[in-house]
């Protein structure tokens, strides 16, 4: 399902987005900052699935937690239906907390385990004052239902549920207010792979059935590319790629972008590739790399990548990349 | 009990370890009613007049002393050559400079003296000029608390108020080092110059046996009890009762009861129930004393039931009336004249501490005592601290159990006259001019004839109750010989053997 | 796709689920032999406090001062003390105030140090705040505050209390607060965050009951403290008010004495040790009780 | 690292003025009155007021507050009203019987303790544990004085080892010193090895199901060197704080031991200066202990970074 | 057979006693391990794979834990040994790495001396020579600058090296058998890359046999010679790596190669769900553990238990069906869409 997005009025849009932490030490003293969050610039339009990749703390839940405020930024605006929400009041923002939700990466800890699941599930309701008790409770029973749970599971607690269903659980949770937006932060991450599928597939149909936006975080490409109709791939708090999922796969232009698929393990045995292997580890987001933020591992590294930071270019098709080698 | 030869007794030299109970708050006995500082001080600062055994001033820095015919003024001879620990002799200068100082910081010197003056007749004679025929003068100035300690000229003309800084006296020791909150510790003076007579109460010869003398500062009693036991102390006052058998069970250590003082109830006479005579008298035959007695004091081995205010010790003084009422228990009266005096339902308010555990337990048996014929109580139990403040208050309190020291004349018992304030507020003119006639009566004789009256008077108003008198217990080691309590420990005189 | 029909034996199974989760508790309790025997112990001791009137003969101040310090005999099972009274009267009375200085304390420092506890760990300002002020009291010589406070009180039980809770709040504000920190950062809380909780709402429903664990354990050592602090206070004079009996005060009471009435210690002192000891035990078992988690394996 | 150091003494400016107000006000709305104690029992109305005046506490108490805090502020804590000399020194020739008894009884705390919940938590949920545990609990649930007493009588009074109370200064001798400490360290001893043994009880539970304990295990090492090598420097962290806490309230004044014992420690100097109403004593004590107890938990704060490389403050 | 086997696990069955009453957490597992041969075992969460790795090196908690079958290592039954005489096969014979590097090292110790330790103890050797020892071992793992590294504490690395430093010390002492427990799952997949590679690179220049844990079947795919698949505390099937991804006759393993979502799949398609969850091990089904959740199961699955039987072509499954599919399918048909 291609779109044309050029036509269309983005739902959100995220502009030049920057979240950086201090560092103390166990002690309390400031020893640094983590620049989690450097540069990120993108739109999100209604009905789509925009895929967020990049390897383990490069940002991505940082870039989500910041859009729904759950931390403050530090630089950039993010405009819902085209009103800033960085700029709103805790209070004023409260309408839009019900049009966006966000389901969590870590199932085990995104549930309250002194509270039964139907108290989780009817929570975000009755804080936006959505229905009667009554009618909560029933929303919240055909909620369960829909994420393949039984009714009378409505008031068990979360221990005794796998992570598989707790991470349904966090999508009822998140259902029960009508989102126009869903940030789903590795929701598959922390599955099997047959529990993986399951959830994949109900994330699938809901949006069918109730058209959200979904963004959809994960360091799994192949799960990611499964999902997406569009994917951002972010290293070291940069978007440096970001393209039509068939599109970015076939012809991936960042060089961080290429080593990443080809380090994908396929299960396949007979399908060895070349694999790019990169050197070096990943720096420190507390101590990032001057210029490009790649260049300390990027095969085809120059001069001007070491001094300076490259800009996003508009390719065709939506195509965006910002490397040094495409300018 | 002289036994000399048989185990080195008599000897001289060594260390002799006292534990104490609490640290004065100053050496200078001019500025503070404190006993510590007299038990301590005694040792260092001696006075022109003490009390001898039976209670009689009697001369020990003068070598006599001599009253005029009109009683107005006294005349003191000073003995000579005696040196102060600096090394300087006492004088009539110093005399005159002390007793000024002390007749203005002493708060009954200051009333009683106050338009008097002491005047240097010569270098070794003094006399005290009187406005006014003043017979007790001299038990007043052989007083052994604030007492009228003989100091140099120049530390006086020195001295800040809160008290002299340089502790320098005539006594049989010398003050070497007070470590605070832990120990006094005093030296003998070897220049020390004793009064020739034979030892008689404070006066008479005095001698340092021992080359040091500590006062171990050690405020729990359990403490000094196992500390005299294991031998760290070879001398422990104010052992607990309880501690007694324990410590006669101990063949090293002996245990030595001595008078302490007698135990009262106080009452709040300006306000509440007890400011109407027949409540004080409800209250005086509801409580039995020898059960009072028996709770704080444990045996009668550490009590007397005395209704004297000057007991039997201060054998001059002692006088019979008040014997009646003291003795009188009867309950059914006494609930009675409670309801007769407007007793209805309150509970009273008694006032005490636990730092005086003998008054605390008194006013626990009051209140079973009054509980039994339907008077409601409630012990109100503070720190010392809070007490001596909480109970200038005239609204807060009903009863207050009190101990008091010996006295030796009737005017230190403080609750008898009305003008100084004294917590429990008497307001009894009578017994203010029985006190006024006491101190300017013609003769010895005939002030203790008008004391006569005076006791009766208190029994009749009760000012306060007087319980009885109390002993203490000191636990000495029995290689410690001829230490004595007179007013105190006397460490004078006593020797420490080896062993 | 609305609510389909329950399947008939739903409820069936949820009534099994319930009574076999009842029955698997009961179990748990059974198996956990600090709670039994730490419960036992304070259930006992409760009792016979509560009891008192009923199996003593005597009242705890009917003094008899010929009969002081008897030793245990038929009549007074524990022996008397200094003033004659009935020693097992007391201490059995006595139960009753120590339990009830422990149980106000552990009551009233549990509630002030969780509440202070949420709140600095929930807003860094006060934190900044309560901390120095906690930093200040837990610097404070605590018997220094207890005697101030019955000076400036009155020596009342309820003084003893306030005392105590002052000294002991810091401590119990301390850990509510680092184990609260703990929680803040869970996802869980962030969830709530992102649904548009109110702060009020967030500390009280989703951290709150996740910082029990902790604080119940804390709660009833500071249970057991109290009584022994009420002690210390009776030996610097500032304790519960005597005649009341406390166990602390009959303690001091019969350390004087305690070469020659050794019953006036052992038997007081037998049961604040017990009480100790049954709370401690109480508290430690409750910790693995409440907290099913850690009878869980790890998970992946 | 400085500049840590720096920061942290500067923190203690709040903490010490919340002190000194609380002290202040605490104490002077306190009935008692230092000039009536002075005076002694039987002091009269008129002498006590003559005192009170000279001592400056007829003064208005804002007036009295300032003028001794600006006191404070340059250094001068004034003198003590009761004992015959400056508040600091009371403070300083206090100190020291405190500072030693303190560390004595940690130390025996430390040695009784730290093995104790070693082994109960080796052996978790065995009898040897519960044996231990309850061991420790005994610790605490007996109060001082009375722990104290039965030491005094078995150990001084029945088998003449130790003296009953009382102090000598190191100045006399190391036995001298430490013969009169021993008791008394071994009541505290007592409390605090409860605490610091059941702290090092599950701490180490908590070391002993880390990952790299299992690391350990793989690579073939004794259960000795694991629990004493790996697990214990780990799980001793938390019971470092204890330690210091611990510490600090030990150096605040084990106030009743200090009293049975005979020890002219701090905690005795504060007794006393309460009994005594010495406000100027009590203010200047108060402050200096807490100062002190502000310092030994900056000094713990310093230590971690000894015990755990990941807290070394000189490091990135 | 000629290979050699290095370490051969028989009908291992590992108990825990729990609250519940006993658990076997590992039921009948039987493989085995060769000189220069890596086996993947997969299987999903909570299938035993850890309880048999650790059962292996007898980590498990003895007090709790009892083992039964064999566990065969150079001949010798290591649940036979003392727990002296396995002290000196752990970390020196038979090593281990763990899944999460970031917690799997001693935080208070600096890198070189937790890699000298286990040198120290096995080989014998002085603590200098093995300080020098260990920093040639992370020249081997490709840390740069190791003479510095070897003096520095975890928290200052970062995860893909503290998991070299993890291999280096269960390669130090050259062992004959490497278990990998899930070894990457922790990195990034960059990372992993260089991990998995020198894991293999190790493999060949020292002769080990190793066991390579996880359930990421890519990298099983990329690393492994042979495969165990296993379910619920069993092993269900084990081949050669292509006969199991291409001919995988266990309708688990099937339903597991499907639900991946491949890289280069068709994207409109839904994935492949194995319906139902895997029981509790307090409720293991009787019959075949997988029967619950089997499509094709009958009465025969759920009654009775079936044994691994070997297939062929050192291909073993456990199932009753494993003839029917067979027949049916043929070789070839199934598994991945390549
Ligand atoms: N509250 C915080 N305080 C300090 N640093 C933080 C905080 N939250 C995140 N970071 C740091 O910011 C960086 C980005 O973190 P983030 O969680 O966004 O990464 P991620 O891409 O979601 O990683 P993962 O795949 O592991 O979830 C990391 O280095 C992380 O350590
Ligand atoms: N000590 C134990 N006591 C009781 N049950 C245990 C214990 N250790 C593990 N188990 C159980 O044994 C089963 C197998 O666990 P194991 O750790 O081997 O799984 P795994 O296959 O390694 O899973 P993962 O992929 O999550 O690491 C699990 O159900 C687990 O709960
Ligand atoms: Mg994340
Ligand atoms: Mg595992
Ligand atoms: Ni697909």
């Amino acid at each position: 399902m291609e779109q044309q997005y050029e036509k269309q009025e983005p739902l959100l849009q995220v502009k030049d987005l920057q979240k950086h932490f201090r560092i103390t030490n166990p002690l309390g003293k400031v020893t640094g900052h983590v620049k989690a969050v450097n540069h990120v610039t993108f739109d999100l339009f209604e009905k789509e699935t925009l895929g967020l990749v990049g390897e383990s703390g490069c940002g991505k839940s940082t870039t989500g937690r910041t859009i729904l405020r759950l931390t403050e930024p530090t630089s950039g605006t993010a405009l819902y239906k085209g009103q800033d929400i960085f700029s709103l009041k805790e209070k004023e923002f409260m309408p839009v907390r019900k049009e966006m939700q966000m389901i969590f990466q870590d199932p085990h800890s995104s549930l309250n385990p002194k509270k039964r699941i139907g108290f989780s599930i009817e929570e975000p309701m009755k804080i936006q004052g959505i229905g009667t008790k009554t009618e909560r409770t029933d929303k919240a029973m055909d909620l369960l239902h829909k994420v393949g749970l039984r009714k009378d599971q409505y008031d068990r607690y979360p221990h005794e549920f796998s992570g598989g269903q707790r991470q349904r659980i966090g999508l009822a949770r998140a259902l029960a207010v009508t989102p126009k937006i869903i940030i789903c932060d590795e929701p598959v991450s922390a599955l099997d792979v047959s529990i993986q599928s399951q959830v994949m597939n109900l994330l699938q149909e809901l949006q069918e059935e109730f058209g959200q936006a979904y963004l959809f975080i994960a360091h799994d490409l192949s799960v990611v590319r499964h999902i997406s109709d569009r994917i951002g791939v972010m290293y070291l708090g940069n978007i440096v790629e970001l393209a039509p999922t068939d599109q970015l796969f076939q012809n991936p232009l960042h060089p961080y972008t290429q080593a990443l698929l080809s380090a994908i393990p396929i299960p396949n045995p007979r399908r060895k590739r070349e694999r790019i292997v990169m050197k070096g580890d990943v720096p420190s987001p507390a101590n990032l790399p001057s210029g490009c933020v790649f260049h300390t591992r990027c095969p085809y590294v120059m001069d001007r990548c070491k001094s300076e930071v490259p800009t996003t270019i508009q390719g065709a098709n939506g195509h965006q990349v910002a490397c040094h080698l495409h300018m | 009990s002289d036994d000399a030869g048989k185990s080195g007794k008599n000897e001289k030299g060594g260390t002799l370890n006292v534990a104490y109970m609490a640290q004065p708050p100053t050496l200078d006995p001019h500025v503070t009613v404190s006993v510590a500082t007299t038990d301590v001080g005694r040792n260092i600062f001696e006075t022109l007049l003490a009390f001898n055994e039976r209670n009689e001033a009697a001369p020990l820095l003068a070598e006599s002393f001599e009253s005029s015919e009109d009683l107005k003024s006294i005349t003191f001879t000073l003995r000579k050559g005696v040196k102060f620990h600096n090394g300087k002799e006492m004088t009539a200068d110093d005399v005159v400079a002390s007793m000024e100082r002390w007749k203005v910081l002493n708060g009954k010197a200051s009333t009683y003296f106050s338009k008097s003056e002491f005047v240097k007749e010569d270098d070794y004679t003094v006399t005290l000029k009187m406005d006014k025929p003043f017979t007790i003068a001299k038990y007043i100035l052989a007083t052994n608390i604030n007492f009228p300690a003989i100091m140099p000229k120049e530390v006086i003309e020195n001295a800040p108020k809160s008290g002299v800084k340089e502790y320098i006296g005539t006594g049989p020791f010398k003050l070497e080092e007070w470590k605070q909150d832990q120990y006094i510790k005093l030296v003998k003076n070897d220049d020390y110059q004793s009064p020739r007579k034979e030892p008689d109460g404070l006066v008479g010869k005095k001698e340092a046996m021992v080359d040091e003398l500590y006062f171990h500062m050690v405020p729990d009693a359990s403490t000094r009890t196992a500390g005299i036991q294991t031998g760290e102390y070879d001398i422990a006052l104010q052992i607990p009762y309880d501690n007694v058998p324990a410590i006669e069970g101990d063949p090293n250590v002996e245990a030595m009861t001595h008078p302490e003082g007698f135990s009262t109830v106080v009452f709040n006479k300006r306000n509440g129930l007890f400011s109407n005579e027949k409540a004080r008298q409800a209250l005086n035959l509801a409580v039995d004393k020898q059960e009072v007695m028996m709770a704080a004091f444990t045996d009668e081995k550490f009590y007397t039931l005395e209704h004297g205010l000057l007991t039997k010790e201060y054998v001059s003084w002692y006088r019979e009336q008040g014997k009646e009422q003291y003795e009188a228990h009867d309950p059914e009266t006494a609930k009675k004249l409670f309801k007769e005096a407007g007793y209805n339902g309150e509970k009273l308010k008694i006032l005490t501490t636990r730092d005086y555990e003998d008054q605390y337990q008194i006013a626990v048996v009051i209140q079973e005592n009054l509980k039994k014929i339907g008077v409601k109580s409630e012990l109100q139990v503070y720190d010392w601290a809070t007490l001596m403040e909480v109970r200038e208050d005239d609204t807060v309190y009903d009863l207050m159990p009190m101990g008091y020291n010996p006295v030796t004349d009737p005017t230190q018992i403080n609750f008898l006259d009305s003008r100084i304030h004294y917590t429990g507020w008497s307001n009894s003119p009578e017994m203010d001019q029985l006190l006024d006639e006491l101190m300017v009566a013609p003769s010895d004789e005939d002030a203790k004839e008008i004391f006569g009256k005076l006791q009766h008077e208190s029994w009749n108003y009760l000012p306060a109750i007087k319980f009885g008198d109390y002993d203490s217990v000191a636990a000495i080691r029995t290689n410690v010989e001829h230490f004595e309590m007179f007013h105190g420990p006397v460490l004078w005189n006593v020797t420490k053997s080896k062993k | 796709m609305l609510a389909k029909v329950m399947e008939p034996d739903v409820a069936v199974q949820k009534k099994d689920i319930a009574k076999e989760r009842r029955s698997l508790f009961i179990r748990r309790v059974w198996a956990n032999k600090m709670v039994v025997i730490g419960g036992g112990i304070m259930l006992l001791i409760t009792l016979s406090a509560l009891a008192a009137p009923l199996i003593t003969q005597f009242t705890p101040y009917d003094l008899e001062a010929v009969n002081r310090l008897k030793p245990p005999n038929a009549t007074h099972w524990f022996g008397t003390d200094n003033f004659g009274r009935d020693i097992f009267s007391r201490v059995v009375y006595g139960a009753r105030v120590s339990l009830a200085v422990g149980l106000s304390v552990a009551v009233v420092t549990g509630l002030l140090g969780l509440f202070i506890g949420m709140y600095a760990s929930y807003y860094r300002v006060l934190d900044h705040i309560f901390m120095r002020i906690a930093d200040g009291l837990m610097a404070f010589p605590s018997i220094l505050l207890a005697i101030a406070i019955m000076a400036v009180m009155g020596p009342k039980p309820i003084n003893v209390v306030i005392a105590i809770v002052i000294v002991e709040t810091p401590g119990v504000a301390r850990i509510v607060r680092s184990a609260a920190l703990v929680v803040k950062e869970q996802t869980y809380v962030e969830a709530a965050r992102a649904q548009g909780a109110s702060s009020w709402k967030i500390i009280w429903s989703h951290i709150a009951p996740n910082v029990l664990t902790p604080l119940i354990v804390q709660i009833t050592y500071v249970f057991s403290v109290s009584m022994i602090i009420e002690a210390s206070l009776s030996f610097l004079g500032a304790g519960i008010p005597a005649p009341e009996p406390s166990w602390g005060n009959i303690l001091y009471d019969g350390k004087s004495v305690i070469q020659t009435a050794w019953w006036m210690t052992v038997f007081p002192g037998m049961f604040l040790l017990l009480a100790v000891l049954g709370s401690n035990l109480l508290g430690d078992g409750l910790r693995d009780l409440i907290d099913p988690q850690s009878h869980q394996t790890k998970k992946s | 690292m400085k500049i840590y150091i720096l920061q942290r003494l500067l923190s203690l400016i709040p903490v010490m003025l919340v002190v000194a107000i609380v002290v202040f006000f605490l104490i002077h709305l306190t009935p008692g009155d230092p000039a009536s104690i002075i005076l002694g029992p039987d002091a009269l109305p008129e002498d006590i007021q003559a005192l009170r005046k000279e001592l400056g506490l007829d003064l208005p108490l804002y007036q009295q507050f300032f003028s001794w805090f600006s006191g404070v502020l340059i250094g001068d804590l004034g003198d003590s009203l009761y004992l015959d000399m400056p508040v600091l020194k009371a403070f300083t020739s206090h100190l020291a019987p405190t500072l030693s008894l303190a560390i004595l009884a940690q130390l025996i705390s430390i040695v009784i303790a730290i093995p104790f919940g070693v082994i109960a938590a080796t052996k978790r949920g065995t009898t040897v544990d519960q044996f231990f545990m309850v061991f420790a609990l005994l610790g605490i649930s007996i109060p001082s004085f009375l722990l104290g007493l039965l030491l005094i009588l078995l150990f001084a009074v029945e088998l003449r080892w130790l003296p009953a109370a009382g102090y000598q200064p190191l100045s006399a001798g190391l036995w001298n010193h430490l013969k009169f400490l021993l008791l008394p360290a071994i009541t505290l001893g007592a409390i605090q090895s409860a605490l610091i043994a059941r702290m090092t009880r599950s701490s180490m539970l908590d070391i002993l199901s880390m990952n790299y304990i299992k690391t350990a295990h793989a690579k073939g090492l004794k259960e000795k060197v694991i629990i004493y090598k790996h697990a214990f420097r780990n799980a001793f962290i938390p019971i470092l704080t204890v330690i210091g806490q611990a510490f600090g309230t030990l150096v605040a004044g084990a106030v009743v031991t200090e009293v049975v014992f005979n020890i002219p420690g701090l905690g005795q100097l504060i007794v006393n200066a309460i009994q005594r109403r010495d406000y100027v004593l009590i203010q200047g004590t108060v402050l200096l202990i807490a100062g002190t107890y502000v310092l030994i938990n900056l000094l713990v704060d310093l230590l971690y970074g000894i015990v755990d490389p990941r807290i070394r403050l000189n490091r990135k | 057979m000629s290979i050699q086997p290095l370490l051969e696990v028989k009908h291992l069955r590992t108990t825990f006693a729990t609250e519940q009453g006993p658990v076997a957490a590992v039921d009948d597992v039987t493989f085995m391990v060769s000189k220069g041969e890596t086996v993947g075992v997969v299987g999903e969460s909570g299938c035993g794979k850890s309880v048999t790795s650790e059962s292996i090196m007898r980590l498990l908690n003895e007090k709790t834990t009892t083992y039964e079958g064999e566990i065969l290592f150079e001949g010798r039954d290591l649940l036979k040994l003392s727990k002296s005489e396995m002290r000196k096969i752990r970390g020196n014979k038979i090593s281990m790495v763990f899944q999460d590097p970031m917690t799997s090292l001693n935080p208070v110790q600096t890198i070189g001396d937790q890699i000298a330790e286990v040198i120290v103890i096995h080989q014998k050797v002085s603590k200098g020579t093995a300080l020098k020892k260990a920093e040639e071992m992370l020249k081997l793992t490709g840390i740069p600058a190791p003479e510095k590294r070897i003096h520095e504490y975890p928290h200052e690395m970062s995860g893909g090296m503290r998991q070299r430093v993890l291999i280096a010390m269960a390669l130090a002492c050259r062992p004959k058998v490497l278990i990998a427990d899930e070894p990457t799952t922790a990195l990034d997949v960059t990372i992993q890359a260089q991990i998995l590679e020198l894991i293999d690179d190790l493999k060949s220049e020292l002769e080990m046999g190793v066991m390579m844990i996880t359930h990421d079947l890519g990298v099983v795919a990329e690393v492994c010679q042979r495969v165990v698949v296993m379910y619920l505390g069993q092993v269900i099937e084990e081949g050669g790596v292509e006969t199991l991804f291409f001919n995988p006759l266990h309708p688990y393993t099937k339903g597991l190669l499907k639900s991946i979502p491949q890289i280069d799949g068709d994207r409109t398609e839904k994935l492949h769900v194995i319906k139902g969850v895997v029981p509790p091990l307090t409720a293991i089904p009787t019959g075949c553990r997988f029967a619950p959740r089997c499509a094709f199961a009958d009465e025969q699955c759920k009654s009775s238990t079936p044994d691994l039987q070997e297939i062929g072509n050192g291909q073993k499954v456990r199932c009753w069906k494993a003839d029917e599919f067979l027949n049916k399918e043929g070789h070839g048909q199934n598994g991945a869409t390549v």
